[in-house]
């Protein structure tokens, strides 16, 4: 832990899947967490919206003393102030999650803010493992389960993947008691989004085969035969090493031995 | 909750709740009899299933609204009398105390069927059009009689709601009257009732009008319609969309089923019901497509088997209903077992069609491998009950599907059970079976009887050849022996068996015989080996031709079978001869000659190869049981009386000393797998 | 004679030193947080409800209570008559003749403790109970001796001054463990709390025959939420703390100290008097908890319980299955400390272990554990036709379903239970998406806040309809409600799906058969059986079915609970053994073929058990199984017939 | 689909000449002859033979031997030459940046490909697609995919991670091409990543998750997937995977084109490579590298232990986890998991048609088994026949050699 880390995690109000009710953001929680992890009680957790919003308790309830909202009506384009408060404020980290779970989910935010403050993003980022002589290592995850190590010297923004640890459970006592520091905030109106049309999302299968055929017989036969390949190499009578050779060399071709 | 959420999520079907996602979709099952009138035994098949936890069972594949679409050869529901009201409450009373919904498919064939026979009725086309697969000639419907029909749906769709069913679909689908109307490959009329699409569709839409009328707004009407015909001069899958979104438009069609192909060809024939052969749900696109352009819920069945791929299918949304027929005629605890978190126990269908094939036969539909299934009104029991007579040593020689079944019913009747088998893996012909191309998945039917035996903790001596000594030793109580057959290739001894001239179709597809270049394959049974044996060689690179005496090869396979096997010969460039005797063989250099002769001439003619196989069928291993007989209690007698009237066998409360000996399966005749899994489930039942 | 001036001296002192061990006692006590408490009548009830309450359950143990009986009255008795005797001086050979019958009296059931003490139980703390027996039999002794002469049988002065010494010294160890002790902390400090205890007891109405098991509520708005220094406690159950006798009965019965989880009821009690009084356990003379060592926990009345004292994991080891309150002849209340406690954990720390967190984050987020659509509580009824309370809004039953809904298993329970519902017609209604977890878990898991959220919202919901009775198939949900629901407004008529149905049967409502098959053993559901005294109505159920029930050695209140209570499979504290498992075996030495169960809970956790092992049915399964359907025409009734299968 | 036919004169000359030594051999063979026994011997085989225009002829009048020398040509599939979708000096260009997954294109690329094309079919002018491809690939079918333009930029500096560099060059397209769309696939291998980073660069507002879009609107999924935002279709989009369809029926001419100035920036971010992860520890559904066994594995403890040392995440057929060698998490296909990995080796695996479903979306597939006939063979792009045993022996041996060799290397 370095508490002299001066790192402020971003957190929007989440939405569960299945209920649709108010809570943390996963990714937002888990920029918390890192953060805590990373400095502390120091970490300053900063939202822009409504101090009212009961759903940032349950950010506070992970142990913080604090929590700061910039105040920000409900149609006012977020990132602006945001932007506009860590320029001035100068951290040496900024976390935020990868796509809100409420409003746009664009998952633009950490790139306006890098953008604006003209410091590196590290985007889905796992872990933080060190931070020394001002240069970070993270651990990035990437698809598939894998990881990449990457390093970036301070300050930078990165933007905390589902594959970080996960956040730690939120207290009621503490959440209630934090404080929630309103700050009023230069806001400015969304117009972009002001003209967007909402509605629940439609159902949307994935694509099945296509059979493009013209013929009935042609569609018929796409639609009954087996998924075959057909064309592929055949090796009978070689030697066991060579057959395993020529396997392997097919892995290392395909970069899937690590 | 479980992995299967998305099963058990309900979905209302216009007011009607459904209480899960599966489906057993209409099909034919051929127990309406008395005039097609549902019978006891077809309400306790579809009560079986409801018990089972089916959400809805749309019942009568086919069922007839008027008394000119003949129905006795299908013994199918027949609604064109009041008469069936009573049955259907029956019915209806049967699935709803278990929390099933139950609909019936209603339809007027029109040309789809034949003529010969009950009332000999002139069949109707809209355009006078043979219908093939049924060799059926009709003559052109004409308009009173279209008003008739029209009429004759509604007044059948009155019935089933008095009879309480939930719901009727209309079958517009394997080319019955109402999709003969829509498809210009039959439909060539030029009146109001054909040419244009609206005009095409004129017959379908006033018949759903007609049955709105008749049964009001709340009670359910589908349609079950195709995603594509296949033919090149029929309806493909964008008219069918067109045609999907023209019936839910008007308001009237509370649901679709979909189902890929059209019917009136023997090679379309076989898509309707995909066998084994088919990757699972091949027409899933079909159904997905016609669900993009309806607004009320998708039906889809076709090769939807497995609790996990019909989640995979659920969750997708590419359907709202999966139909599992097929897979609830193999176990219609299918659901309860998926919630009682067994789904390793699910017997589950193989796609051997023997079904569908007996259905397309005339005959009963019937299970391959449950014997159960169709036969609840006998008593046969899909749950074996334990016994609350004495524990007996129960010896199983021989672990074939007979055996197996044998041990199972055995062990789950509480008994102490030992299974012997020769080879070091159970199956027996299973095993052969499902080395064929495209028949893999025969396995299936001995692999979930394997690991039942495994759960049931059953005594398996694999590898182990029984002797009568060794049984005397195990001391049984019963013993059953389920010894099956050898190839019969010494029935004509002119055929050189004994110097090793022919081989048999087990060796090849054993493999212990390495495959010819040029083989002649001489089958007489024209079933599942000869076809195997031949599509297994040409699929190995051999030049086959596939002889038989019969009419044609292959003629005891059924309709949904035999146009796989044909579509792989045929493109392997197998000949197919017949009428053709296999007289004599005899050695010519490194040659062999088969020596053929005409079935009606006498003529006789030769073939030069450098293999033959003949497929003679089996003669049963029997020397153990003549050698046991003598010992035993009941001398190897089995009671038919009480056999087929599906009782206890007499002997079992008899006292007396020493073993109890049956046996089963081919090792007393060669008879097939359902023949020897039915006897070993009613002997096995009461023990 | 020495001891003519050195006896009344004696007395005298080692009274005034009680007393000031008493007032240094009672402040400790007081150090507790306030909980009101009528003196007068506390103590005025006091002596009834040791001589019964408190005997009904020491009398549980014929020779303990018999010794008790014997040791303490003669005891008391002799206190009394010494003082009148020997300090007073009243010179009555009828007050000698009773002391020394008295002293006779004790000394016969020291003997007895001295017997029960030479190879103890390993339930039993050994250390200075050890000495207890010796001390009853020299204090009795020695009065003895001394009382002769009083009594006229030996003359004043007899023995010379060896013995005078030598009962001097008797009486000095006497008076010292047997009256210092009790208020300056030795064994007999169990007799001045207890007695104290029992007055002030923060559950009066578990005396004369009442019952008691809800949680009492927190205050959400305190500046801190549960238990986290002894402080933090109620004096009166600091007070009940140092009530403990040490005779490890809670221990004996505790499922998962059987477990080798690590608690141990007794040691945590021990390690609460600790803490009230500062110290460490290093003398602590009992069973540790299991994979624990002595000698490391340390505390003080204002050091964080779980910081040095005990270890959180024993806390949560807890099943909450009252075993151990049930058993204590003291009637302390450890699952109201460990519940105190685990409040601290969860609503001040975030310290919910193993998924505890994630349960509670979905109750918070959809009203149920496991985080399914609230708008999906109903899926399991679609095959149903229930009447819905938004619906009906009146009927004379509500049955409560309890997120046994969102369970495959425990659904046949439900449908089975509905199966009789509908077969006696009871006009009954369900709640359906309006009903939301009772917040049971919540509770359990320490989450006072997600608990009185879930109940508040249940009993708005509620009290919008109208019904007679709730009836539940779910003993948690059962409890709750009838229990706890009161402190949010909830006061209902509440009943076990058991009870309900047994009610049916008994008025000819629904006609059985006999259950067919073998052995069939019942295991007691804590929730119903410990919490809410429901024995009778299962084992009556499985009579009616022809079934005898093959007891379990641990049955009614001495059930062994399933291991699912209190959330600790959620929690899921590793020891060395599933007390499912021990149930089940507990089962299986019955020769059972089938147990019989009221609970999805512990349906689930015995159904957990690997096979081979006994089927697991709920009574209402088991019911359902054999009731004849009455011979109306189904097709009067078409679809309010219920499913049994899937 | 036609066969072509094959005439061999030589061999036509030789079955006329009864003398010819080579006569018996090459003389078509006959369908009907008369045995020693006086009996005819047919030869069904040889019925007919192969009419002029490829099919097969049976002509009982004129008998069935002419057809020496002709025999049906090797059963290729004959290639059809879809259309040439020609772009002459574009108006306009849509530029599609692809994530290249492995070298390749990936699906969801060929999709946006698609996109970019419905957005320019109808538009007015002459639209281009041009696809933005950075580094080494081995991709061979951007014709059919769409390309109309590539622009392949080549160098070290593209090797690894570098989003940073990939956005300056895209800045300079910005630049030289001023596109009038630019897509993106909204996707985990860099799409989402390199459009997000371009769009706050060049100040502009993307459509993001965009799953139905044409020059108008577009419509994106929002609150994490649980609503629909209909919106003006803006410049920049990242799209969702199947936005559009595939392109199918024409070619592309795939001119490459070039970039002016190639911008030279300092990375921020420096890639210190991938980590090593547990395989096992990832899912079966989303493995990159599966070794599957079936019923032919016998030694199990060596599957195993190849699965290990080779890095790969175990899988199974049906028939391995019915009888009990595999746990059922592990079984892939339709019955099962559907999986997605680059590399698929099935071992012992003859490929039932529910498994081969399963693995419908592998790129990859290597079958080892003792049936060279088994559909898995069919279907697998290198197949080896032998005893699965030794070759997972060998197998091992060569892995085990490889990281050996990489730790010396590194050490």
């Amino acid at each position: 832990m370095q508490p002299e880390l001066n790192i402020v995690a971003l957190v929007s109000v989440g939405q569960h899947p299945k209920s649709g009710r108010a809570r943390r953001a996963e990714q937002d929680a888990r920029a918390v967490e890192l953060g805590l992890r990373l400095s502390g009680e120091k970490v300053q957790v900063l939202h822009a919206g409504d101090v009212a919003e009961e759903s940032l308790r349950s950010y506070a309830g992970m142990g913080l003393k604090q929590l700061r909202v910039l105040q920000q009506s409900a149609g006012a384009d977020a990132s602006l102030a945001l932007g506009d408060y860590l320029s001035e404020h100068q951290p040496d980290i900024v976390l935020t999650g990868v796509r809100a779970e409420s409003g746009e989910s664009s998952g633009m935010t950490p790139y306006l803010l890098a953008e604006k403050l003209g410091w590196p993003l590290v985007t889905r980022i796992a872990d933080i493992a060190k931070i020394e002589n001002g240069e970070a290592e993270i651990l990035q995850a990437l698809p598939r389960g894998q990881r990449r190590a990457i390093k970036v010297r301070l300050p930078f923004v990165a933007s905390v993947d589902n594959a970080a640890e996960a956040p730690r459970q939120s207290a009621y006592g503490p959440g209630r008691r934090a404080q929630l520091e309103p700050l009023p905030w230069v806001e400015a109106a969304d117009e972009v989004r002001a003209s967007f049309d909402e509605a629940p999302a439609r159902k949307r299968p994935k694509r099945l085969k296509m059979v493009k055929a013209k013929t009935a017989a042609e569609r018929f036969k796409a639609a009954t035969a087996k998924s075959q390949g057909g064309g592929g190499r055949i090796m009978k009578d070689e030697p066991p090493r060579e057959q395993a050779q020529a396997i392997f060399d097919l892995l290392l071709e395909e970069g899937v031995l690590r | 909750m479980s992995q299967f959420d998305v099963l058990f999520q309900p979905l209302k079907i216009n007011k009607l709740t459904i209480r899960n996602r599966v489906v057993s979709t209409a099909h034919a099952e051929v127990y309406a009899t008395d005039g097609g009138m549902t019978t006891d035994r077809y309400v306790k098949y579809y009560e079986e299933k409801a018990k089972g936890g089916c959400g809805l069972c749309i019942c009568g594949g086919s069922s007839v609204v008027s008394i000119d679409s003949p129905q006795s050869w299908w013994s199918s529901v027949n609604l064109s009398t009041d008469r069936i009201i009573p049955h259907f409450q029956n019915l209806a009373d049967a699935v709803h105390k278990h929390g099933g919904k139950i609909m019936i498919q209603i339809t007027h064939m029109g040309r789809r069927s034949r003529w010969d026979g009950e009332n000999w009725v002139n069949l109707m086309s809209p355009s006078g059009i043979r219908e093939p697969v049924h060799r059926a000639t009709c003559k052109t419907i004409e308009e009173e009689e279209i008003w008739r029909i029209i009429g004759d749906f509604a007044k059948a769709a009155v019935r089933a709601k008095e009879g309480g069913l939930d719901g009727v679909e209309l079958s517009a689908v394997h080319q019955h009257m109402i999709d003969q109307f829509w498809s210009p490959r039959v439909n060539k009329r030029t009146d109001q009732w054909g040419g244009t699409f609206e005009n095409r569709m004129r017959f379908g839409l006033e018949v759903a009008k007609a049955v709105r009328e008749a049964v009001g707004p709340d009670f359910v009407v589908g349609m079950r319609i195709t995603g594509d015909e296949f033919h090149p001069d029929g309806l493909n899958h964008d008219d069918m969309k067109q045609i999907a979104k023209y019936y839910d438009d008007t308001g009237l069609i509370d649901y679709f089923g979909v189902v890929g192909s059209g019917c009136d060809t023997h090679n379309t024939l076989a898509n309707v019901i995909p066998n084994m052969s088919y990757p699972p749900e091949p027409f899933l696109h079909l159904a997905a497509g016609i669900k993009e352009v309806v607004t009320v819920p998708v039906i889809h069945a076709q090769n939807i088997k497995d609790p996990n791929q019909a989640k995979r299918i659920l969750e997708a949304g590419y359907v709202d209903f999966v139909g599992m027929t097929r897979a609830h005629i193999a176990d219609p605890h299918l659901i309860a077992k998926i919630k009682m978190d067994q789904v390793d126990q699910i017997r589950q269908c193989v796609g051997a069609n023997y079904c569908i094939d007996r259905q397309y036969m005339g005959l009963d539909v019937l299970c391959i491998q449950n014997a159960a299934t169709s036969r609840e009104y006998m008593g046969m029991p899909h749950i074996i009950e334990k016994t609350e007579g004495p524990i007996r040593n129960v010896v199983v020689i021989g672990g074939g599907p007979g055996g197996m079944e044998a041990a199972r019913v055995a062990a789950e009747r509480g008994h102490k059970v030992t299974l012997v088998e020769k080879a070091e893996e159970l199956g027996g012909q299973i095993t052969i079976a499902a080395k064929a191309p495209q028949r893999d998945q025969m396995a299936g039917i001995t692999r979930w009887l394997a690991m039942e035996l495994e759960r049931l903790g059953v005594d398996l001596r694999l590898g182990t050849e029984a002797n009568a000594d060794m049984i005397r030793d195990l001391k049984p109580d019963v013993c059953i022996l389920a010894t099956g057959g050898r190839p019969f290739l010494d029935q004509n001894p002119h055929w050189g068996a004994e110097e090793g001239l022919v081989v048999s179709s087990w060796d090849i597809l054993n493999g212990t015989v390495e495959p010819g270049k040029n083989v002649l394959i001489y089958d007489t049974i024209c079933e599942f080996s000869g076809m195997s044996a031949a599509d297994y060689l040409s699929s190995k690179g051999s030049m086959v031709e596939l002889v038989t005496d019969d009419i044609k090869p292959g003629v005891g396979i059924g309709g949904t079978t035999f146009p796989t096997y044909y579509r792989s010969l045929y493109e392997k460039e197998v000949i197919m001869s017949s009428d053709l005797l296999l007289e004599k063989v005899y050695r010519e250099g490194d040659k062999l000659v088969a020596v053929l002769e005409n079935e009606y001439t006498g003529q006789q003619e030769e073939r030069v190869v450098d293999q033959i196989v003949v497929e003679n069928g089996t003669r049963p291993n029997e020397e153990l049981y003549y050698e046991l007989k003598g010992e035993s209690r009941n001398k190897g007698q089995i009671d038919n009386e009480t056999l087929f009237a599906s009782k206890p066998q007499p002997i079992l409360s008899e006292a007396g000393d020493g073993m109890i000996l049956w046996r089963l399966g081919d090792c007393v005749s060669q008879r097939n797998t359902h023949a020897a899994i039915y006897d070993a489930l009613r002997l096995c039942k009461d023990l | 004679m020495i001891l003519d001036w050195l006896l009344p001296v004696l007395l005298l002192s080692v009274l005034a030193l009680a007393l000031a061990g008493a007032v240094r006692r009672v402040s400790l006590w007081r150090a507790g947080q306030p909980s009101p408490v009528n003196i007068i009548s506390g103590l005025m009830a006091m002596p009834r409800r040791y001589l019964v309450d408190l005997h009904h359950v020491v009398e549980r143990d014929k020779y303990m209570s018999n010794t008790h009986v014997a040791t303490a009255g003669g005891f008391v008795l002799s206190l009394v008559l010494i003082l009148l005797v020997h300090l007073f001086g009243i010179e009555s050979k009828l007050l000698a003749w009773a002391l020394l019958a008295s002293s006779v009296l004790m000394f016969v059931g020291a003997t007895f403790v001295y017997k029960r003490r030479k190879n103890p139980p390993s339930r039993l703390s050994k250390g200075p109970w050890m000495r207890l027996p010796k001390s009853l039999l020299v204090f009795s002794a020695t009065f003895f001796i001394i009382t002769l002469p009083a009594a006229g049988i030996l003359p004043e002065g007899f023995g010379g001054w060896v013995l005078a010494l030598i009962l001097a010294a008797g009486v000095v160890w006497g008076l010292g463990e047997m009256v210092f002790g009790m208020t300056w902390g030795g064994p007999m400090k169990h007799a001045f709390a207890g007695a104290l205890h029992l007055a002030f007891h923060r559950r009066p109405e578990r005396f004369g025959g009442g019952r008691s098991t809800g949680l009492k509520p927190v205050d959400l708005d305190a500046p801190v939420l549960g238990v986290q220094k002894p402080t933090d406690f109620k004096w009166n159950q600091l007070l009940g703390f140092d009530a403990c006798v040490q005779c490890g009965k809670c221990e004996a019965m505790c499922p998962a100290f059987a477990a080798g989880q690590p608690l141990n009821p007794k040691k945590l009690i021990q390690d609460m008097v600790i803490g009230l009084a500062g110290g460490t356990d290093a003398k602590f003379a009992g069973s540790p908890y299991p994979g624990i060592e002595l000698g490391n926990a340390k505390g003080g009345p204002d050091s964080t319980i779980t910081e040095g004292l005990v270890n959180p994991d024993t806390l949560w080891s807890c099943t909450t299955c009252r075993a151990c309150v049930e058993e204590c002849p003291m009637m302390i209340e450890h699952v109201d400390a460990i519940v105190d406690m685990r409040r601290f954990l969860t609503l001040e720390k975030g310290n919910t272990p193993g998924k505890g967190a994630e349960v509670l984050d979905n109750l918070i987020a959809t009203d149920n554990p496991n985080g399914f659509e609230p708008g999906s509580r109903m899926n399991w009824a679609a095959d149903q036709n229930l009447k819905v309370m938004s619906e009906v809004k009146e009927a004379d039953v509500l049955f409560w379903v309890s997120d046994g809904a969102f369970d495959m298993r425990s659904q046949r329970i439900l449908r089975a239970f509905v199966k009789l519902l509908k077969a006696a017609n009871v006009d009954f209604a369900v709640l359906g998406d309006e009903e939301r977890d009772s917040g049971d878990v919540a509770r359990r898991l320490g989450d006072d806040a997600t608990f009185q959220s879930l109940a508040k919202r249940n009993v708005a919901v509620m009290n919008q309809y109208r019904f007679k009775r709730i009836v539940t198939t779910d003993p948690h949900a059962f409890h709750v409600l009838k229990n706890e629901y009161g402190d949010f407004g909830g006061h209902y008529e509440v009943l076990h799906h058991t009870t309900f149905i047994n009610e049916l049967v008994k008025e000819g409502r629904i006609q059985l058969g006999a259950h067919k098959g073998g052995t069939v053993t019942y295991h007691d559901p804590c929730y119903l059986g410990r919490y809410n005294g429901e024995y009778e109505s299962p084992r009556e159920l499985l009579a009616a079915l022809g079934i005898q029930v093959a007891e379990m050695e641990r049955s009614g209140f001495r059930s062994r609970c399933c291991g699912g209570g209190g959330g600790a499979p959620i929690t899921d504290i590793p020891g060395e053994r599933r007390i499912a498992d021990m149930r089940m075996e507990d089962a299986n030495a019955t020769g059972a073929e089938l147990v019989a169960v009221g609970c999805q809970q512990c349906t689930a956790m015995l159904e957990g058990v690997v096979e081979p092992r006994p089927e697991v049915k709920d009574i209402a399964e088991l019911v359902a199984d054999v009731l004849v359907e009455s011979a109306e025409p189904a097709s009067r009734k078409r679809d309010e017939l219920a499913v049994e299968v899937a | 689909m036609s066969d072509i036919i094959r005439r061999d004169p030589r061999a036509e000359w030789i079955a006329r000449n009864r003398l010819h030594p080579l006569h018996a051999e090459m003389a078509a063979p006959v369908a009907e002859t008369r045995g020693p026994s006086g009996l005819i011997r047919k030869n069904p085989h040889a019925v007919g033979f192969i009419g002029p225009n490829g099919i097969k002829r049976i002509d009982r009048m004129g008998g069935n031997s002419a057809a020496v020398g002709m025999r049906r040509g090797a059963k290729s599939a004959q290639q059809v030459e879809l259309p040439l979708h020609k772009v002459e000096s574009p108006d306009f260009y849509v530029v599609a940046v692809v994530d290249m997954v492995g070298g390749r294109l990936t699906g969801h690329d060929k999709d946006v490909l698609g996109q970019a094309h419905k957005l320019i079919r109808g538009a007015e002018g002459n639209g281009a697609v041009m696809a933005v491809v950075f580094g080494e690939h081995k991709e061979e079918a951007f014709d059919k995919a769409g390309v109309d333009r590539l622009l392949h930029l080549t160098g070290s500096e593209f090797d690894g991670y570098c989003p940073e560099q990939k956005v300056a060059n895209l800045v300079e397209i910005e630049k030289q091409y001023q596109p009038r769309y630019w897509l993106f696939p909204d996707s985990i291998n860099g799409g989402n990543e390199l459009g997000c980073r371009l769009a706050a660069r060049l100040g502009e507002r993307p459509a993001t998750q965009a799953w139905q879009v044409d020059r108008e609107t577009s419509v994106c999924r929002g609150s994490g997937g649980l609503q629909d935002i209909t919106r003006a279709t803006p410049r920049l989009l990242l799209l969702a995977e199947e936005c559009a369809d595939q392109i199918d029926e024409t070619r592309h001419e795939v001119l490459a084109v070039e970039l002016d100035t190639r911008p030279s920036i300092i990375n921020r971010l420096q890639d210190c490579g991938q980590v090593a992860v547990d395989p096992n520890s990832v899912s079966l559904a989303e493995a990159e590298f599966i070794l599957s066994a079936g019923n032919g594995i016998r030694d199990w403890e060596q599957f195993h232990k190849a699965a290990e040392v080779l890095g790969a995440t175990e899988g199974a057929s049906r028939v391995a986890v019915d009888d009990g060698y595999m746990p059922r998490f592990r079984q892939v296909g339709a019955t099962g998991t559907w999986v997605t990995a680059r590399v698929y080796v099935a071992v012992g695996i003859s490929g039932a048609v529910q498994h081969m479903q399963g693995i419908g979306q592998c790129d990859k597939v290597v079958a080892v088994n003792t049936d060279a006939g088994c559909d898995m063979v069919k279907r697998a792009d290198l197949s080896v026949i032998g005893d699965s045993q030794k070759v997972l022996e060998q197998l091992i041996e060569l892995a085990r050699d490889y990281r050996q060799g990489g730790a010396e290397n590194a050490a």
